[in-house]
């Protein structure tokens, strides 16, 4: 998929995950144990075979940058083509739509010479490689391919709407287009976000819009030219996970906790690629007990871990108990003290005999660096 | 990004390991994995950097394929360096023929211009057998302040463990003024580490001297340092205090693993004033599942652990099944030990896979009470990299396996 | 040098060169045929062993981190430390001063451990390492050292003033610190705008001046703490130019075709660096005529050159005359066509027989992609 | 980022390049300098990237330190992958012994593990020789159309030339049914330019098998390529029409270089859908002074021209006095011209210092005209690199020089 150019909208800063984005982008929140959210759009890319990717930014970006850094572990560090963050033009404070954050990328993408485009948003949990939808692409004579998930949409309290699902016809052309729609609990065709266009029509749409002061990529493009484009939709039939909400987070990271989900996300031959941190195995002494958890290097496990997820370097101390939490890198939770349904940021620490419980849906969310 | 470079440091890689038995049949020595997700090589690369030595020769010649994949380009040591960095010197032809490494000292000999590129006033000698840390600029420093020749890291061991080392015996304020191969009736402690500070110039004309030889062997020990000696040579000995595990042996290289597991840890590979770097594989975090009961255990990522383990070391990438226990064992990366299985005191090597309710080994205080040790093995089962034992089989204690039993 | 850090000031984007700066930092125009202004900073200190550099940016910089990538060149891709790009924070769409700039680093300052800090303006074209400054500053006990170079300043038309003259006494500590003075033709150590200072000090007269909403370097730091800090002068002996006008711009590219000047600036154990671009030699035809003219890699000379630079790339055909100019990468200089005191920013091309002739002072400058 | 590969190149770059005299005393052949600021091994190396082939291990035998240190981590080449890039695979010992590369079949063999790490279909096997662009893709899916073991790529020569070549008999549709080696009477002018694709899973066959033959050479031409024929494999010719120069003799080196300087070069290095990569070394631009006289001449950065220049390559960093005259000669990198200096039809080596008015070869013309030429050098004068040629001294036409003259 040498003609074929990667951008990613990693700009999501979305209102109703403040607690965990109020100094990082949404794609840049910490996922499963040593990942971020951004490396499956990442390396869905890279592993399609795409090797120029561009990182379409907004603000609070310096966590990203400093996750992607020179594109290394992505084997994006290239002489040719690579990953090419995009910062906002200064005088830019956000991004109404799609479209106006794409005018960011204009140049980059006039200077490009690859025939296709596809736009990937960083807020989805799915490992899936593009050759499929990019040949279907190719033999429809599509000139947009949205990739959709068909199903039942998991509602999750505070949700950021469904984004938007799409009909297809028996040839898969998409015969309407709803955005954020009330539904209930039916089968439909939720679009992922991702989606396949020809370089050159993506240009004129750019164009098209700035000229027009219009923004939405739903409304002012899909919409608008349901008619007069050819907009196909592809079927994606494996896990996948938007995050949309710290429900939604919550639940995609317990996720992990499956076995199949875990294999067919990370046990591929396409693999999921991350930042390297350098840290020593994980050691268990004589006083822990530890299930069902997906545990990082790094860690000191004296305590008892159930249910839970820990990111690297956390050390649970003696009689600690953690249940169906969350633990963020560099956390330490201290003797005898007690979590439930608890997401904690980078840094936390639990002091002894701390007590803190969440419920399944509203797990409490303990801020970067905070002492409890 | 001055040429000129302080000191550089040579690694002595070439070494075929032999006492460690099947594991070193596909691959270099200090490519031999340790602790959970390192290889040997790690202690010492990560030393160099640590220490400030940006210009590192790793002198390659047994089965060099696996250490200079892992070696690379040096990134995850921080030696990709546009001048200096790591470089991997394999033996080679010049004029009609070739010439492997005769010894150390003629691996070094052999490398000249390399050095001579970076005109360095100290040459660090190191090699790929030991576990330790250590900031080797202290040890330059010394050399300057002692204005030596040569500066000889020493340990102080037990007099009797000092028949098993090369000994320096030195005069009140370190200067050494005799060395002795294992000596009988040792008359110091100080064992040699294997970690040499040599001034260049003085080294280079000794290392010539040495190549017009035709009787010598070209080694350090046997040959550069007493012809220094015997010249009357400034020599000192420098006195390391820290923790330092020679891991040539199975035995020691089970032993110095399991070290990682006491409270306090001698090595702490956790310490992030000195970071111990490791090319790092790209895994998931590992999963203990509702079934898996572990204990004074390290686990790396990418590990599966359904079962029981206890007092081990699982390497990264390796599955442990369901009613498997794996006790007193070396899981090598990415090896496959399926339900039911028992493993116990043994060390398995890479990618190998172990079939349901299989049995290996026997239970530490069982072997050595009961059983011949083995002349590499000890009481301990070994089995190679990338064999296969079959469901049900079994593999005894004492027994160093290196092919399929089916 | 271990224990200092680097930053740079790039985000000069003088109003007085704006023809060139229109869509880059000042930081980033091209110099000397290969080479962008800022490359000199970053250059000295690398040189200096300095392995840790943040670069404080503000709009426009785009260009600058293509140039810069992830600082192969350099030598700062690490692991440990490396090149930081310090994009501005969204809502700020500029610094009033080097002080409000510096606020946008202070996360990045605060979190290094070094004891010393580089502040380095990135419009100065000079070869130094800061070894000796260092010293010197440790060795006074200073708590702020300004680099200074002795001279009379060449007053170009359009400049920017002459920056900062200082006056110090037998101890070179100094006494007095002018901002923008009006001078004749007499001889005055005009600071260089690389200034050596203790980390922890940086960090308080950065809160001090956040919390008096004060934001410059001269006036709220050095004057205002002239007396109660030790702020002592370096001198540095070597050749410098500081580039802040067309006029001073196109005069420190002229001063290359010295050979004293070069050697200063190029023919040293410390070099520097900049980006590597991929091109074949120049290749002289059988109707080249060049005299006294620095030219990169690239080119391919059938007409006649004269006391002129010629960046990568440049085309000169058959009987174009080309005199006292600066010609930019890849630009074409069409048969028949004389060019005299012009300077062509990137991918300009002369058309046949055109003639274009600016003034010693006064070059002409054409913008980048235009077609004479 | 999947591990298996389409194709995997070898490069064989392990020969010394005798014909090419003084300038490969220090360096293996295709690390010789070409085309001002290039070397031999960048025109293999930027066709594998260009031909989208990211894996390539580069076998190394014969003086490999600058070869080594050239490629590097491999990123001039954009051959610095995390999966694959370019591997330096020098001879090594396994078990108890070590083995040299025996030949080109035998050196491929050796790292047969190397290969199937990345699981090919096919390898290409290439050689550091020859100046050429090539796409290397459009080659492999002519294989694959021909469904065949092996392609040769051929190149049509006069049948004068065919003499002096591997020569490819064939059928009408390119199969081939006889290879012969410099033919006295050729059936055919497709000469081999000794660039193979082999179907991996046959070529590891016939390897083993020339391998256990003690009486093979272990060479492609001699033995694989024949053994394969005799065998009835399908083996293509694809024949290539472009520009292809073979770089072994100093005089063809000299050609190479100066076909650099013709109007529409037939290699043209300034083409941006093809580029050649290189190491590039960090200099300023070229001053050119106004004493300077320079015509039909390629001039590479960091050189200073104060003299006449004319029909030479002046490689970087490269200096020419005041009042020298060059002409028809290639000036390797860093070397220095002192004032008043003749230098005609020669090649000077690296690093290499004229004296004030030393005289270097003849004028062409005169050269031929009055000259024995030598055996290597043809009319050419050729200096080493590194060495001193004192003020006012003069190497002969012809000569070919190796030490000081002073």
């Amino acid at each position: 998929m040498k003609d074929t150019l990667g951008l990613i909208f990693a700009y999501q800063n979305d209102e109703l995950m403040k607690s965990l984005t109020q100094k990082r982008a949404l794609s840049s929140i910490p996922f499963g144990g040593r990942y971020r959210v951004v490396d499956f759009a990442l390396s869905n890319l890279v592993n399609s075979g795409v090797t120029k990717v561009g990182i379409i930014t907004r603000n609070n970006y310096q966590s990203l940058m400093d996750h992607l850094g020179s594109g290394k572990e992505w084997d994006l560090s290239r002489k040719n083509g690579g990953m090419y963050i995009l910062p906002p033009f200064a005088q830019n404070s956000g991004y109404r739509g799609k479209m106006e954050a794409l005018r960011n990328a204009e140049n980059f993408i006039r200077k490009s010479t690859e025939e296709y485009v596809i736009l990937s948003s960083a807020d989805v949990i799915f490992n899936m490689t593009f050759d499929d939808a990019l040949r279907f692409h190719k033999e429809k004579g599509a000139d947009i391919t949205l990739i959709y998930k068909k199903g039942v949409v998991k509602q999750f309290d505070g949700g950021a709407g469904s984004g938007c699902i799409i009909e297809t016809n028996g040839d898969e052309r998409v015969t309407d287009i709803a955005v954020n729609p009330v539904i209930g609990g039916e089968v439909v065709k939720r679009g992922l976000e991702q989606i396949i266009i020809g370089r050159s029509l993506l240009e004129s749409l750019i164009n098209e819009c700035t000229s027009h002061n219009m923004y939405s990529l739903h409304r002012d493009v899909l919409q608008r030219h349901l008619n007069d484009l050819k907009i196909y939709g592809y079927e994606y039939d494996g896990y996948c996970a938007k995050i949309d909400s710290i429900a939604s987070y919550y639940a995609a990271n317990m996720d992990l906790l499956d076995g199949d989900i875990r294999s067919a996300l990370f046990y591929q031959d396409d693999q999921i690629f991350t930042k390297i941190r350098d840290e020593a195995p994980t050691l268990y002494t004589n006083s822990a007990e530890v299930t069902n958890s997906l545990i990082a290097d790094g860690c000191v496990i004296e305590g008892t871990v159930e249910n839970s997820i820990l990111f690297r370097g956390v050390h649970v101390r003696k009689g600690a108990v953690i249940r169906n939490s969350i633990i963020m890198q560099d956390c330490e939770i201290q003797e005898k003290s007690e979590l439930q349904y608890a997401i904690t940021d980078k840094d936390v620490v639990i002091r002894e005999n701390r007590k803190l419980f969440g419920y399944n849906l509203y797990p409490m969310v303990l801020a970067k660096g905070s002492v409890v | 990004m001055r040429t000129k470079k302080r000191a550089v440091a040579m690694l002595l890689a070439g070494g075929q390991g032999s006492r460690l038995g099947v594991l070193t049949k596909k691959v270099a020595k200090p490519a031999i994995p340790f602790g959970g997700k390192y290889r040997i090589i790690d202690f010492p690369l990560s030393n160099c950097i640590n220490s400030g030595i940006d210009t590192v020769g790793v002198l390659t010649q047994y089965m060099p394929l696996d250490l200079n994949g892992y070696i690379g380009n040096g990134q995850p040591w921080d030696l990709d360096r546009n001048d200096g960095g790591v470089s991997v010197l394999p033996p080679y032809v010049r004029g009609k023929d070739g010439e492997w490494y005769k010894g150390t000292a003629n691996a070094i000999y052999q490398n000249i211009r390399f050095i001579e590129r970076y005109d360095p006033e100290y040459v660090v000698v190191l090699s790929g057998d030991h576990i330790y840390k250590m900031d080797y600029s202290k040890m330059i420093d010394y050399t300057e302040e002692k204005n030596a020749a040569c500066t000889i890291a020493v340990l102080n061991v037990t007099l009797e463990e000092a028949t098993r080392f090369g000994i320096m015996n030195t005069e009140e304020d370190d200067r050494i003024y005799e060395f002795e191969e294992k000596p009988a009736h040792p008359k110091s402690t100080k064992a040699s580490m294997g970690v040499y500070v040599f001034e260049w110039k003085k080294m280079k004309k000794y290392l010539e001297e040495d190549e017009a030889d035709p009787n010598s062997e070209n080694d350090f020990g046997k040959n550069i340092i007493p012809n220094m000696l015997a010249a009357g040579e400034r020599m000192y000995a420098y006195e390391f205090d820290g923790y330092w595990k020679d891991v040539g042996t199975l035995q020691s290289l089970w032993d110095a693993n399991m070290e990682l597991l006491l409270p306090d840890s001698p090595i702490n590979l956790g310490d992030n004033t000195w970071k111990i770097y490791a090319r790092n594989p790209n895994e998931m975090p590992h999963y203990t599942s509702g079934h898996a009961k572990v204990k004074n255990a390290m686990v790396s990522e990418g590990c599966r652990i359904h079962g029981t383990v206890e007092n081990s070391i699982i390497f990264h990438g390796a599955y442990v099944g369901r009613g498997t226990v794996v006790k007193d064992s070396l899981i090598l990366p990415n090896t496959v030990i399926e339900d039911g299985a028992v493993v116990e005191y043994s060390i398995i090597g890479q990618n190998t896979h172990i079939g349901k309710n299989a049995k290996i080994g026997a239970p530490k205080e069982v072997a050595e009470a009961t059983v011949t040790p083995g002349k590499m093995t000890g009481y301990m089962a070994v089995l190679a990299d990338d064999i296969t034992i079959g469901d049900g089989q079994v593999v005894a204690p004492a027994e160093m396996l290196d092919e399929d039993r089916l």
